[in-house]
């Protein structure tokens, strides 16, 4: 990837190579095009950094689990009960929330790309967006699960979700025992990003 | 598009590689190409379909050897070349040849954009004059229709029946998006299908498979 | 196996390489490479479908970038392995640490194997014993059934419904042979497909595909 | 690929990398091992290079554009009548010959490898393995023809024929016109290798 411009006012890392120097030298001739704005990149990144991410979703389950009129809500209407606590945004227009049972267990995909919702859960993991997750969790996924350290016996039925047009989905885990006392803060604290896409239990 | 990227199903790719996949980014240029991507998309401009078309028509080898977010990065420069806003000499050197018209390509304000992604896209229709063609309950087969163009009708379902369980209402349609045609909007419907239906005898247990699939992929069986 | 091995139907290789493929060995490595993976199926031994078997347990992302003939090397260094005759260390600094037992695993003369390759192998059976379930003109459907081992039924057949044209009596089975189980002879059979029936309304003619399907692949349609 | 075996007798080339030091590390191992006969690889590629080719195909189809009893017998049994002309031995025990005709084009193919009737046709070429003809073949065979410089109109139905079991496939081409004077020498002149694969019309 030769790039040899000199009119601008970065120094290249010599060792920088491959997709960081073509990503960079891609920004500076945007830049030079006058078709971005160098601190818009930043404030995007900041943006899903710090606004999007899994405690959005932990919020939802919490509230889902202390509240059965928005259990029910968020089951029946994910967008607008989702949409209704803040959280909206690109890959969360509409959501579809699936709950996990004793007896059920839901987990989710985008076998075509890496279609996530961003707004409840932030970016997806790498091992979400690769070719082995991608690949097996339709074909395979209790030995996907057990890879994740999940059991899943065959008396527990297991629904794939692949996220193939513009609904994104979240699953809503069970509660974990021994958490009436808990506070909708404290129960948000147990949830975690993996038990929210259906790879790990809580 | 029957490509690799369509990996539903698929056998090769070992073990999910959690340990060291749990990440969202490794490296700061990867944080730069997801807002470059995502940024680019406003100028240019060009929708989610068709950057995810231009990474889907990549070579095949490409895409499994490259970095997720290099393939962004692949998708935009597409793009670019594509409406004439680059030359494959610009891409190569990363100079500037010629200056392009700003005044019908604007760039996006940062806090426009940020506002943009956070109330979201208009993704679907009112849909009162569009009766859908399915009902809840109804058994449908996804048409084996194998277009070399953007589809979300993936492979492992094609030809394969099921059950329609839900239904979402009128979406723009990501083949007609991807293809420039416009938004082309049609119902869009999850259809169950079950893991024997889609693996035969080597179905893993009695489960569930769901997809969303638009009316066009469906027929009724 | 349902891995990249599989192409029939996929998108994303491109133009036939017509100009630069019309050869069959380009440098002398790979002649050697050919009667190497040749010669040891004798001393290991190995089948055609074994040595298929491990060509298709290889990375997706290395059966597309590495040369065809290292692709051999790569199945028949796989199957030492599995028999023990040679070590990961002996391969990776081609310094031999053990020995092997020649009197179980003896070396074929070349005379000897010029003879087997110009008179050929044994693949089919006396088919007395056996009726086929299939007649010539009978409507049958593949199956469903993905296995994760070495299989001849290809994807893009797997559910669709064709016509049997031929019936060629009883070979031993590739699915068998491969897993290590015996040839489990079975009949095979000829069955022609419609181009619409594979493509849906994405196929370019009104064609037929042919392929020869071993009788487990195939239910009455 | 290292490779610091110092016991042998040949000198590896300093430049020799990659697939070519990899098959030369294996054979010097196999050969230390008495697993193989290093006289016996040559042999190997001489025979194929000699006594199989595209040359034995051309003989089988002048022969059965000259004796129409020869031709019968060829595409009722493909396997006798080719056996019956010495071409026998390794992928092509079982061989079916499939004629073109005015209205009809039949192609080869081996989509889940590299199928071929070594004894009539010898080795198949690159492309014949690659993944662009495997794939696209089945699917497009008109636009993959097109490519070879053949143009099959809509007309002319197309047999594709994917070598998936144990039959392996040769195509009878079409007897040029204004050879009714030829010798069966000079008429497999005219026969390709590409003509019996189905890429090529004579």
């Amino acid at each position: 990837m030769p790039h040899d411009h000199d009119d601008h006012d970065h120094d290249h890392d010599p060792l920088e190579q491959g997709p960081s120097l073509r990503v960079r030298a891609l920004e500076e001739l945007m830049v030079a095009k006058g078709l971005i704005d160098p601190a818009a990149l930043d404030r995007i990144v900041e943006y899903y950094e710090r606004e999007t991410g899994p405690r959005n979703g932990a919020k939802v389950v919490a509230r889902a689990w202390l509240e059965p009129d928005f259990r029910d809500w968020l089951l029946r209407d994910g967008t607008a009960a989702i949409h209704a606590m803040g959280f909206t945004g690109y890959q969360g227009e509409h959501m579809r929330v699936v709950a996990n049972t004793p007896k059920l267990h839901n987990v989710v995909v985008c076998t075509l790309c890496s279609c996530y919702p961003w707004p409840v859960l932030g970016l997806p993991p790498a091992w979400y967006k690769g070719a082995a997750y991608r690949s097996r969790v339709v074909r395979e996924p209790r030995a996907v699960l057990k890879e994740f350290g999940l059991d899943i016996g065959t008396d527990i039925e297991i629904k794939v979700w692949d996220s193939t047009a513009e609904i994104r989905y979240m699953v809503l885990p069970l509660r974990p025992a021994d958490t009436e006392a808990f506070t909708l803060e404290q129960l948000a604290g147990l949830v975690t990003r993996d038990g929210m896409i259906g790879t790990a239990r809580l | 598009m029957d490509g690799i990227h369509d990996l539903g199903g698929m056998h090769g790719f070992g073990p999910v590689p959690i340990e060291t996949g749990d990440y969202v980014f490794k490296a700061q240029w990867q944080r730069r190409a997801f807002a470059l991507a995502e940024l680019l998309g406003g100028p240019v401009p060009y929708s989610a379909d068709q950057h995810r078309q231009e990474i889907e028509r990549m070579p095949a080898a490409d895409y499994l050897k490259l970095d997720y977010f290099e393939k962004w990065i692949v998708g935009a420069e597409a793009l670019l070349l594509q409406a004439g806003l680059v030359s494959e000499e610009e891409l190569r050197t990363g100079r500037k040849l010629f200056d392009v018209d700003v005044a019908r390509h604007p760039k996006v304000d940062a806090e426009n954009l940020v506002a943009i992604m956070r109330s979201g896209a208009q993704l679907n229709f009112p849909d009162d004059a569009r009766r859908p063609r399915f009902t809840v309950g109804q058994t449908v087969r996804v048409t084996k229709d194998s277009p070399s163009g953007h589809t979300r009708a993936p492979r492992y379902l094609r030809g394969r029946t099921g059950q329609v369980v839900a239904g979402h209402g009128v979406f723009q349609f990501a083949d007609a998006v991807a293809a420039g045609r416009g938004p082309e909007p049609q119902h869009c419907y999850t259809v169950a299908f079950t893991a024997r239906e889609l693996w035969g005898r080597d179905a893993e247990a009695a489960d569930m498979i769901h997809a969303d699939l638009w009316e066009s992929y469906l027929e009724p069986a």
